[in-house]
This record gives structure tokens, sequence and C-alpha cells, in this order.
């Protein structure tokens, strides 16, 4: 079975997050999808797997155009999948799970015998020691990730796509997965294999179509011919817009906020790291890096479990988050806005001022809507947040504009340090620019900012100072050149340290 | 609503009622009376007819028997209210509660709208003109009085008693005491069980109660309508003779119980004599031409001391067919001689 | 610059009012309609005996719709508010007959074991991170069983004198529980519209998650919202005692219904972050017009409560096509 | 040996095994009426009505809904019931099936009304619950209905020495539903829906029809259990099911029912029951204020809330 893409393409209000995109995965072969977070992939994904709708473009099993309104029907045309989220059901039996769509029945009542004869064949392909009559509450997060991914190839699809399959399991299981993927592929069926991992896509898949920013930039190449170098380039891309956002004086600026050896609850062991006055310090890491969690810890979010925070100088435990904001003037904005960052059903003018509520109001807490718009509303002229009123209900911006409003929040605030998350995904490339000029001028007034962010570019172009996190620990620290090429080869030896790289990146701090 | 209680004396009480109360002057009047119980409950149901006979006996433009959802004192005072915006003027009420009830009947007075306490009396001070109801305390006494002699005079009783909350309850406990304690020894009280007058709480407690000390009583005083329906039942059940049981009121789960020999006997109220008594006054002292005489011969309780007794008998398997019509008797002499006896007439 | 705020209200303030307050309009017109209706039907509807009865029994489901609106504020519910409200009741009676302790002192007793109550309510759900609706449901049968182990459910009905003057009073042809209500009202604006804490509160409902990471102490947000709950039965129970001018253990009993019915058909979202004080009482207005009204018709309170089932019904739906229009009209997709 | 122990302690019910022998034990001890044989057959009446009650919330908790309506609809069956065989004199089978049929069909316009609408089944119940009892009582009037055909009342009270003959349906009732949840497709499919509904949509189940399901279901047992209250008490009340309300909650919820749905058993509800009427029995006996038992539900639920939260977050850590 053959299925094709055809100019598919998808956007949501304020961005797109497909143009276009083509290409086609042929039955006997693993084709490797890649591309940078945003870039998307995760959206073409759920397309596929009939999740989501495409606005234009279609899909093509064998020639013949097919639509999924479910995942039912993607399954019924023959294409299962692995997604990254559990779907799994905690208190049932592994082997139930995995037939959950076709229990045996034997006069009317399940016959569990024939469930687990069934169900065994699938999970034993990976991990014999998995036992089908366990509930799945029990099971290790590596062992959930198998029983998925048996769950998936027990439906005996013609194409299997997997994404980031290898995420939590181990090296032993990863190798026992990919020999079954490589009988699957032989047995003639089409696997997409979705995955950051270099290396792994490098051993085990035929083709590659890389995307970015909602297009393709290959489209199903050969890996032999590709090698790892241009992999890589396609994902990060060539081009120079480096904006410029003037340069700082950082010379002898003293340290606002410094890590020391810090482990959190979420995982983080022996976590250092050092942000200056004015600066902005970048953590560049992939997917399950840890680097949101991090930023968690920080604020009081999260317990930090060993280790020193140290706020100006001065050694601090932050308990709360509204602590952190009032007592340490240390802010936090989310990389998922609409949930975390902002609350869409109330105005822009309440969405500004909730820190400051407590501040605004008089002795007796008493505040008007004038008092909040006087604050409000200079702000967000100052920002140019572009919508017909101040009382505007956030949730009918477009997403750059709800970042100036997030980002007006925090100035409102007075923090003077401030951990921004994904500062610009699904954000339209003009205001992202301006969001990056805001950045910068907001720490040129005297703020610093750690910057969490996969985007390359945005990071090359406004970080000093890179770290590179991986599996919860920072693994480097880049001084930026700005110098596009070498900066971006330096970071992705750090991620992808390990592996036979041809282009080792010499140590950063070259000039 | 249809009659549910469709035993045979019921079915006579209006024929005989007529011809005896032939001599009442037929007087047209355009009065709208309404009787009023607490809520809904079986010992209200000759309000009913008594309603009916009252409006047809003393040409009365309207008396009706409207009942509350539920017994709560709020849904009752919603009613009167919104009943007096319908045009009644004169209301029989059995107070939902003694004291709460008070409040609403000085706002039908402030509005001259006069009202009487039926079968159950309102907490002096009080507005109501007067207050028709059994002798509860009375009626207790000689209901254990009848017990102990049902048991020869020794052994062990129970008291099933109804709502803590009501204060009837409270006069009946000290009744079956003072009967008791009349036996100095011989007859021991061994619990009050109280708020069993609801039908699913009566069940449980009774049957848990019979199931438990079975052996260790030997008789039954019940002074609640349906601890007394639901005694006789489980008495039954048991095919148990030795425990004598006196309930209260007139179910007829009560009476075949007597006529079985499963129940020693019930007292009777005369709830269709307060509907229609009640009815009767009310008539009067709407349209003006009577009010109610000061020093009148009332009998003073612990409650009120305005108030009337509608009369109480024993029912045993000797008056079991010749109850209703000596009740009936009884109910005509009240009314008969209750305007020169409580009234000043014009 | 593009952001034109100040002209926006200058140009049609009146636009502005209207289309944000289009449901409370709509709900005055249902009202005005069966008043007129009623009236026709029974012209005793509108006899001052009955308008100062329907103003009584409106004053006090006011308030108790009052005591869940604040909850609903946070998303959240209090199923114990009748609880709450009869402890207060039977504590006030009790300290008053009992032991002599004069009505005003007797009163804020009372209260602040309403917010006690509530108090306990909301630190129960934050601490615990256990859904409201079982902390509440098993504290009802808690605070409801204490009250009653140690009242023995008697009623508390030798009480000064001016507790049922005070319920009997008419200014006009209105009980100044009326007022009361009103002015409880007036409060309920000041704090979700003049105040830091009333913002603090629709913050959390609307979303806890953005709200704590934007500095709201969302756990004392909602611990006052519930504190804030119980003081309001606690008034609505003293309301009623003034009424019924006896401390009786069946007071609150029936208020969950009529609780939920105000707040929602006055527009407050069930899913939290909305709230309408004027909704709130024009919802509990139109309830008790229609209670009162089927009671002059002699429909028979019998088949009342299946009309106010019916009702929160179509409150149910509307309020759900409010919240998807709302939440729409939020997400940028024209309605 | 401690893996035995251990795994017994696991078992969600061994709290509520251990309190039931710890409470038999007691009660036999202070009042030697305890372990009469009516005594006996008293408690085990009044487990039959509670424990289908029980089992009818359980099963809209299984989806993760609330159902506020059990007895309200209950009360109406009751009455329904109750006049039918009065007033139209119909025999008592075609009765018992006409009730089970209203039961349902409350049940279904649950069930439709929150799919529908969207919203979490509370409010939704909160109002049918009250059309409910409006109509019951604008049928009856708040008159009960006395007259039932004398085999009906019979069965409620028959008994075999301490085993009374209305625990025969319940127990019918318990086995069915054990089996309909493990070993029947519908079963399985309304706890996967209670236990990640997302993931149960991806496989394919129909999670809208399940929730519809689950309330039809909690609507026939509601039914089953007011026609078994009629027998018991002999007469076809209004007030019916009017105390079911936290009785249908505490009983799951003890016996480790996850409000989110997803989990709940059989088994511990049922045990759940036992301990609850062992409660107000034992009180009856040692003649204790009534109202200690509305106290001690309310203290035995958050306990259990407590129990479950302490073993969730053991779990979490362990």
């Amino acid at each position: 079975m053959q299925l094709s893409i055809e100019d598919i393409g998808k956007s949501f209000p304020g961005v797109t997050a497909l143009d276009g995109v083509s290409f086609t995965i042929r039955p006997g072969e693993i084709h490797a999808l890649m591309g940078e977070n945003g870039a998307g992939k995760s959206t073409l994904i759920k397309i596929i797997t009939g999740l989501y709708k495409p606005d234009r473009g279609r899909l093509t099993v064998d020639g013949k155009e097919v639509a999924f309104s479910s995942p039912r029907d993607a399954i019924a045309a023959g294409i299962s999948a692995v997604h990254q989220e559990r779907n799994l059901i905690p208190r049932f039996m592994v082997g139930e799970n995995i037939v959950i769509e076709r229990l045996p029945t034997r006069g009317g009542l399940i016959d569990y015998g024939a469930v687990h004869r069934e169900a065994r064949r699938f999970p034993d392909m990976i991990d014999p020691s998995i036992d089908t009559h366990t509930e799945v509450r029990r099971l290790s997060v590596a062992q959930m990730q198998i029983v998925e991914i048996a769950k998936a190839l027990s439906l005996e699809t013609s194409v299997l796509l997997l994404d980031e399959p290898t995420a939590s399991i181990t090296g032993h299981e990863t190798e026992a997965l990919f020999a079954v993927l490589r009988r699957l592929r032989d047995e003639g069926k089409a696997i997409v294999f979705v995955s950051h991992k270099l290396e792994e896509v490098v051993s085990i898949c035929d083709r590659v179509t890389v995307l970015r920013d909602g297009r393709v930039a290959a489209a199903g190449e050969p890996i032999a011919t590709m090698g790892r170098g241009r992999i890589v380039s396609a994902m990060i891309g060539r081009e120079e817009r480096v904006a410029e956002i003037g340069e700082r004086r950082l010379a002898g600026a003293e340290p606002v906020l410094e890590a020391r050896s810090i482990a959190t609850s979420l995982g983080h062991r022996d976590v250092s790291f050092t942000l200056r006055k004015g600066e902005i310090l970048g953590l560049y890491g992939l997917v399950g890096a840890g680097r949101t969690e991090l930023a968690r810890a920080l604020i009081g979010d999260a317990r930090i479990l060993s280790g020193e925070v140290v706020l100006r100088g001065e050694r601090v435990t932050i308990g709360s988050v509204p602590e952190a904001i009032r007592r340490h003037r240390l802010g936090y904005i989310s990389e998922d806005r609409k949930a975390e960052g902002l609350i869409l059903a109330h105005p822009i003018r309440s969405n500004i001022v909730i820190p400051i509520w407590r501040r605004i109001a008089g002795s007796l807490g008493l505040i008007s809507r004038a008092a909040e718009r006087r604050v409000a509303a200079p702000l967000a002229q100052r920002l140019e947040v572009k919508a017909p009123s101040i009382e505007q209900a956030v949730g009918k911006l477009s997403g750059g504009n709800q970042q100036k409003v997030s980002i007006a929040k925090w100035l409102a605030a007075g923090v003077d340090i401030l951990i921004i998350d994904e500062p610009t995904v699904g954000i339209d490339i003009k205001t992202k620019t301006a969001i990056h000029e805001l950045i910068g001028e907001i720490t040129r007034s005297g703020v610093s900012v750690l910057l969490i962010s996969s985007d390359m570019p945005e990071m090359i172009t406004l970080a000093d100072r890179i770290l590179v996190m991986k599996d919860f620990s920072i693994r480097g620290e880049i001084e930026n050149t700005r110098r596009y090429e070498a900066m971006s080869q330096a970071i992705m030896g750090h991620i992808h340290d390990g592996g036979d790289d041809e282009a080792k990146p010499r140590e950063a701090g070259h000039g | 609503m249809t009659k549910r209680f469709t035993g045979v004396a019921m079915r006579a009480l209006p024929m005989i009622a007529a011809t005896l109360m032939g001599l009442a002057a037929a007087h047209a009047s355009d009065n709208k009376i309404a009787l009023i119980p607490g809520g809904p409950h079986p010992y209200f149901a000759p309000w009913e007819q008594a309603a009916a006979d009252a409006k047809k006996d003393f040409g009365i433009a309207a008396v009706d028997f409207k009942v509350p959802a539920e017994w709560k004192l709020n849904l009752q005072t919603e009613l009167i209210e919104s009943l007096v915006s319908q045009g009644y003027n004169a209301f029989g009420i059995f107070p939902g509660d003694a004291v709460g009830i008070n409040t609403t009947v000085e706002e039908l007075a402030s509005n001259n709208i006069p009202s009487a306490a039926l079968a159950g009396c309102s907490q002096d001070p009080t507005k109501v003109a007067f207050c028709l109801g059994t002798d509860v305390y009375n009626s207790a006494y000689l209901g254990t009085k009848a017990l102990i002699e049902s048991m020869g005079g020794k052994g062990k009783i129970v008291h099933l008693a109804g709502l803590l909350v009501d204060p009837n309850t409270k006069l009946r406990m000290e009744a079956v005491e003072k009967a008791v304690g009349e036996t100095n020894g011989a007859v021991s009280l061994v619990q009050h069980i109280t708020d069993t007058d609801a039908q699913e709480a009566a069940d449980q407690k009774i049957n848990a109660l019979l199931g438990a000390q079975k052996d260790q009583i030997d008789g039954l005083i019940a002074t609640a309508y349906i601890p007394s329906v639901v005694a006789a039942k489980s008495l039954r059940n048991l095919g148990d003779k030795r425990i004598k049981l006196v309930g209260i009121d007139d179910d007829k789960i009560v009476l075949d119980g007597i006529k079985d020999g499963f129940v020693a006997g019930t007292m009777a109220q005369n709830p269709y004599g307060q509907g229609y008594v009640g009815a009767y006054v009310l008539d009067l002292l709407a349209s003006g031409t009577c009010t109610v005489k000061a020093d009148a011969p009332w009998i003073k309780t612990p409650q009120t001391a305005h108030f009337i007794d509608s009369g109480t008998l024993l029912i045993s398997a000797s008056n079991l067919d010749s109850y209703s019509s000596d009740l009936k008797k009884l109910t005509g002499e009240i009314q008969s001689t209750f305007k020169d006896k409580y009234l000043d007439c014009k | 610059m593009t952001l034109s705020a100040t002209s926006e209200d200058r140009r049609n303030p009146l636009a502005g009012l209207l289309a944000e307050n289009s449901n409370l309009i709509g709900l005055a017109a249902i009202i005005i309609l069966f008043w007129i209706g009623f009236t026709s039907y029974a012209p005793g509807f509108v006899s001052s005996f009955n308008l100062f009865a329907l103003s009584r029994s409106l004053a006090i489901d006011i308030v108790v719709g009052f005591s869940t609106m604040v909850v609903l504020a946070t998303g959240g519910m209090n199923l114990a508010i009748g609880s709450i409200g009869v402890c207060a009741v039977m504590f006030a009676g009790w300290l008053m007959q009992e032991v002599g302790i004069p009505l005003p002192i007797a009163l804020v007793a009372g209260l602040a074991l309403g917010a006690l109550l509530g108090f306990l309510n909301g630190f129960a759900i934050v601490r615990s991170g256990v859904n409201a609706f079982i902390i509440t449901l098993a504290s009802a049968s808690l605070f409801l069983g204490a009250m009653l182990i140690l009242s023995k459910a008697v009623t508390f009905n030798t009480l000064p004198p001016e507790v049922a003057a005070f319920g009997r009073m008419k200014w006009g042809f209105v009980s100044p529980l009326m007022v009361i209500a009103l002015a409880i009202g007036a409060a309920m604006v000041v704090l979700f519209r003049f105040t830091a804490l009333g913002r603090e509160i629709l913050a959390a409902g609307a979303n806890a998650r953005a709200a704590e990471l934007s500095g709201v102490p969302v756990g004392r947000a909602i611990i006052v919202a519930h504190m804030l709950s119980g003081l309001l039965a606690a008034a609505a129970g003293l309301m009623l005692l003034f009424r019924l001018g006896a401390a009786m253990p069946s007071i609150g009993q029936d208020w969950l219904l009529p609780s939920f019915l105000a707040p929602v058909l006055g527009g407050t979202l069930l899913s939290g972050g909305y709230v309408s004080v004027i909704g709130t009482i024009l919802g509990a207005l139109l309830v008790t017009t229609i209670r009162s009204g089927l009671l002059v018709m002699q429909i028979g309170n019998f088949w009342l409560q299946l009309f106010l089932g019916l009702i929160l019904l179509l409150a149910v739906m509307l309020d759900r096509y409010r919240s998807v229009h709302a939440e729409r009209r939020s997400l940028g997709k024209r309605a | 040996m401690t893996g035995l122990f251990d795994r017994i302690l696991a078992k969600e019910w061994s709290a509520l095994a251990a309190a039931i022998i710890a409470g038999t034990i007691g009660l036999a001890l202070t009042s030697p009426a305890f372990l009469t044989e009516f005594n006996l057959y008293v408690m085990l009446r009044s487990f039959c009505v509670v424990l289908v009650v029980a089992f009818a919330q359980m099963l809209t908790l299984a989806v993760g809904q609330l159902n506020l309506s059990i007895g309200a609809l209950g009360g109406l069956v009751a009455v329904l019931v109750g006049g039918m065989m009065e007033k139209l004199g119909l025999p008592i089978p075609v009765a018992i099936l006409a009730g089970l049929l209203v039961g349902a069909a409350g049940g279904l316009a649950n069930g439709l009304l929150t799919v529908r609408t969207g919203i979490n089944g509370f409010i939704i119940t909160l109002a049918t619950a009250s059309a409910f009892t409006g109509i019951n009582l604008g049928i009856t009037e708040s008159v009960p209905f006395y007259d039932m055909p004398a085999a009906f009342v019979a069965f409620g009270s028959a008994r075999f020495s301490a085993f009374p003959y209305l625990l025969i349906p319940p127990v019918i009732v318990a086995l069915a539903l054990g089996l309909f949840l493990a070993r029947t497709i519908p079963g399985r499919q309304l706890l996967a829906v209670g236990g990640n509904p997302h993931a149960a949509e991806l496989s394919g189940i129909p999670k809208d029809r399940i929730v519809v399901l689950a309330h039809t279901l909690s609507g026939l047992l509601s039914a089953v259990g007011a026609i078994l209250a009629v027998a018991q008490l002999g007469s076809a009340q209004p007030t019916i099911g009017a105390d079911w309300l936290l009785m249908s909650f505490a009983a799951p919820i003890i016996g480790g029912a996850a409000l989110t749905g997803g989990h709940i058993s059989v088994a511990s509800t049922a045990l759940a029951v036992v301990l609850i009427v062992l409660i107000q029995n034992g009180m009856v006996l040692t003649q204790v204020d009534p109202y200690w038992v509305q106290f001690v539900l309310g203290a035995l639920i958050l306990a259990a809330v407590a129990l479950n939260r302490a073993r969730a977050l053991r779990a979490e850590r362990g």
C-alpha cells in the first residue's frame, strides 16, 4: 500500500502550521520524518492519523483520495499510529488494552484465555518479560511505551506511524524494536519513524523527509545520499536573518540569579548556571530535556531538593509562584500561552494587571476598572497590541498579540528577572521579529532574561550565552558568536555527542 | 383527591351527620374557609369529607382542604399566604410548629382573618380564636391504663411516640409515665422510642426493637398513627398475641388487628369532628355574627388556655362496630352546644 | 497606534452595555411577562399581602443564590449550604434562648459560625485536592449530624419577641429582609467589580493554572470563596429565623435546587470565571414569581416541584449555549 | 509471608473487611440481641435496598458522572408501581415490568441530556430529580398507596430463618453486575470510558453511547431499589428514596470508587454497604441517638477519601 501526501496545508488563528507539504511513503521502507519543534511535524501526524482535517491538499492511498473524519477511518484505511501521549487504560490488563477494539467472546462473554493468547504475540516481539496479565498502571514508563507500540502492531495495518517511540525506552529495548521494524519492512509494510535522535534515524531509516516552518526542506531523500550533516542543516536551515538587537555592555555585570548544583523533585541532578544583570541566557534543548521543568522549580512551582538558589547575592528558597513574583520580582512566561499564560475569557485590561491587583488596590483592597486601565492601556500601547479595545477578551487576539499581552503583564509586575519559555512558538514570522526586538529592549532597561527555546535561529539571535540541556542536566555552555553556521553546529554537537559525527564541532569560543 | 380510607364507618358518617344537624339554621354565607394540615398524613384524610359536609350543612361559599407538599413550616406558611391572596378569609390550621405558626396567625389577625388551631394547639401567647383538638395527655393516659389492664396489671411496656419536635409528643410521654407510675412498680416502662411517625423510620425501629427484645416486652403503647399501624403489622407477622398493643387512630390495619386479636385496642381521635366543627365556628367568626367569649369554660393545657376537647374513646373488640356512631354523637353535641358555651353572638 | 481604548467606550457606551447584559434583559422580559400573566389570571397576585409575602421569600432565595454563586465563581460548588445555614440558626437560637445572649451578638456569632464552617470546607478542598462535590457532600452530613446531636432536633421557639416582630415588619409593601438582601447584593457587586479579592476569585475560576502562574494565590482565593459561601448561607438561615420566628432543625434542607437555579438562570457560568450579581437577583425573582404564581393559580404546589426542575434544565441548556457561545467568541471564531 | 499480607493489604477492601469483622464482634459482645435470628433478618432486609441503590450510583461513577436523581426516580417508580397495582389492579409482574421500564426511561433521559449538553450529570440530574419528584407529588399528592397485593407484601417480609427472600433480587443483581463489568464488552467499554475517555475514543469505543448506557442502567437499578422498598414497607410511599442520596454515594466511595471514573468494584461496594448497615443496626441496638448515623456517614466518606489519597500518594512514591 502506498500512502502519498499531496500539497497539504493547515493553519490555525494567527499561524500557518503546514504550507504545501508533499511526499510519498512507499511500502517496504522505513521513512523518517524529522524537524524542529514548531516545524509542523505533530500537525502533519494528526492529519495522517485522522485527528485533524487539512485546510487544503489531499491524502491518497494507492492513488485513490482518502478523507479521515476520525482515527477509526485511518485504521480502517490501514494506517495505525503510536502517539506521544499515553493512550492506555490504566486499570485494564496489558492484554485487554492491546485487543480492546476486538475483544474475543465465547457465548457472549469475553474469553480472557483468547484475549491473552491473541495479545501475547505483540509485546513478546519487543520485550518478552512483559506479562499480559499485569495492570497497565503497574508498568514502568518504558514498558507502557512498549505496550503502546504492541497495540499499534496488533492492528496489523500496512502503514505504521511511530511518534518519538524511543523517547522513554532503553537502548536494549530500542534494538529489539528496530529488529521488529526491519522485519515488518521486509514483509512489505510502510513505517513512518518520527524522531529527534539523528543517530537512530541514520541507523534504521531508508529515507528521510525534513520539515521546517511548515514547508518541506527535504522530501523522501535516501538516507545514504543525505548524510548526517545535510540532514541537520535541512532541519535548521541556512537563513542568516539574525535580527539586529544591538550590543549590550555586559562587561562586569554582577550575577542576579545563580543555581549551584541544584536537584529538583522533577528529576534534575546537579544543575548549575549563572544569569547576570541585563543578560539573555539561552537554554537550548530538545523535547524532554527538562528545561520547562527547571523553570517551574526556579519559580517555586516544584520542589528544589538540594543545592542553592542565589538571587541578587542572597540565598533564597521560593515557596510559591506568588511569592516569587511579589517578594523576589521573578516572573515566568509559560510556553503554553492558552492554558497557562493567559485567562482567555477575561479582557486584556485585567490580564495585564493580574500580578499587581494587590498593589493597585488601596488599603481597603478596592480597585476600579479605570485604575486598571491607567496601568494597562499605556503598556498595551507601548507593546503595540492590535485590538479594537482594551476590553477585548484575550481569547479573540492572534497568537502574537496574546504573547505581547503576556509580556505586558510581566512589565506591569515590574519583575527584573524573567524566564521566557518558547516565546514565539506558533507565531507568524513578522510578529516574531517584533517580539525579539521587544525582548532585547526590556533587557536594555535592566531586566535579565533566561530564554528557553528550541528555535535555533531565535536562540542564536537573542542569547548572549547558550546552555545546552539534555536529559535534565546541562551538557555545555557556549558564548554566542552570532555566526549562525558555527553556533548551530556547536549546539547540535553537544546535543548529539556520542555519535561518530564527521563534522565534530571544535570547542566553541573561537572568535 | 380520592379518598383512601373507605372503611365502612367512614362512608356512613355523612348520612348520619345530615339528619342530626337538620336543626342548625342553614344560612348562606360567602366566606371561603381553608382547613390546612401540617403536611400530608393519613390522620387528616377525614377533614376533606368534614369540609364538604360543613359547606353543605352550613351553606358556606367554600370550605377547602389544602395540603402542603411536605411537612415544612415554610411550605405551610407559603400556602396560607397564597390562599389569603386568593380570597380565603378564615383558616383552620394544624400548626406545623406550635410557635412558628404564630407569626402567620398574627398576620392573618392583622388582616382581620380569624383562624383556629385544629387537632394540635399553637403555643400561647397566640392570636388563634381557640384550639379544638384531642386532649393528647388524657388520651395517652387512658390508652396506657387500658394496656396495663389488658396485660393483667404487670410486665414491661415500651412507648412508641411521634416526632420529638411535636410538642404533643412530650405530653403523651408524661401521660404514659403517670399511668405506669400509678401501678407503683408492677408495670415498668422500658423506653420511649421517638420519631417513629415516618413509615421507613417506624418500620426499621419497631422491627429492630421486636427483633432485639421480643421476649422481654409484654406491652406496647403507640401514641402516633404510623407506629400503631407498623406495630400491628409486625405483631401479625410474628404471629405474636402475647405482646399486648394499644394504638391510636382507626387505620384499617389496626382495626383488623383488634378483630383478629393481635391488638388490644386503639384510642380513637375525632379528626372529622375537628374539621366539621372548626369550619362551622370559623364561618360564624368570619361573618362577624359571633365573637369568642372570654370567660367560656376553657380547658387549660401546658400549651394554651383556650383548649376544647374534641373527644376521644377506646375502641376495643366490644365497640368495634359502634365506635363511629358514638364519635358522631360526640361531634353533634360539641357543635350544637358550641355557640352558647364559647361564643357571644348577635 | 492601533489601540483605541478610550474611544470605544465613548462611541457607544449603551451598545457595549446592552451587548454585555443581553441575557439579563431577556430574563427581565420573561419575569415581566409572568407577572402580567399571573396578575390577569389571579388579581390577588399583586395584592399588598402577596407582594409582602413574595418579597420575604425572595429575599431569602437571593441570599441562598449568592451563597452558591460565590463558589461557582471558582468553578467549584458547595452542597453544604443548607447544613451550614441550619447550624448557624440553631447556634444563634441556642445562644438567645438558653444562654440569654442578646439578639445582635447571637446574630454575629451565627454568621461567624457560618464563615468558620465555610472555611473548613475550603481548607479541606484545597489541602486534599479532592473534588469539591465529595468534600461538601460529606461535610453537609457532618455539620447537620453534629447540629442534630447537640440540639436533639429541638426547636428553639421562646426567642426574644424582636425576632418575630422584625420578620413581620413592613416597609411599604416590602419586607426589611428584602432590603438586607439587596444590601448584600450591593456588597457582592463591590466585591466582584471593585476589589482585588473578587478579581482573584474570578481568575481562579476562569483558569486556575494561569492565575497561579500570574501570582494569584489560588488556594487562598478558593478558601475565601468558601468562607463567603458559609457566611452567606448563615445569613440566609438567620433571615429565615426572623421570618419563622423560631430556630427549627428543618431549615435549609430544600435549598440545593434554588441555590443553583438563581445564579445559573442569571448567567453565572457553572465552569467558573464569570458571575452576574444582578443576574442572580433576577434569577431568584423569576423562581419566586413562578412559585407564587403557581400557588395563586391553584395549580397546587404538588406540581411546583416539576416546574422548578424543568426550569433548571432550561437554564442549564441556556448556560451551555452561552458558555459555548462565549468560548467561541473568546477564541476568535465568529459565532 | 509478608508478600501475602502486603497483597491483601493492597486490596481496596482489606480495610473494609477488617472494620466489618471488628464491628460484628464488638456488637455481638455488647448486645446479646445482635445475633438473634430476627435481628439478622432485619439487618439483611434493610441491606437489600441500600445495596441496589449503591450499585445504581456506582454505575454512573464508573464513567465519571454524578447521578443525583436516583432517590427521586426511585420514589416515582415506587408510586407508579403501587398505583398500578392498587388503582389499575394490574398483576404484579406487569406492574414491576412497567416500573423497571420507567426507571430505564428516566435514566435514558438523564444520559441523553448529559451527552447532548456536555455538562456533567450533576446539574442535569439535579434538575431531573426535581422533575421526577414533581411528577410523583403531582400524582399522589403525597398520599401513599396502602393496598398492595398480599403476595407482593408477603414477599417483602417472607424469610427462611434469618434469610429474607427480599435479598434474592439484590444478590442476582450483584452477580449480574459483576459479570457484566468483568466479562461483557459493553461492561468493559463502560470502565474503559471512565478510565481514559480519550484512549477509549481512540480505540473506537462510542463514548457518548456508553455514558447514556451507564445512566440508563443506573435508572433501571433505581427502579429495582424502589420496587424492593415498596415490598419491604408493604406500601408505596411517595417519600421512598428521599434519603438515598448520601447513601448512594457513601457506599461506592467507601468501597474505593474513584470519583473521576474508571475504577469501581462490586465486591468492595457491597462490603461498604454491609459496614453502613452494621453501623445503623448497631446504633439502634445500643440506643444511640439516631442523628449519629448522619454524622458517622459523613465521617466515613471523608475517612475513605483520605485513605484513598494516602494510598495513591504512597503508590506514587513507592
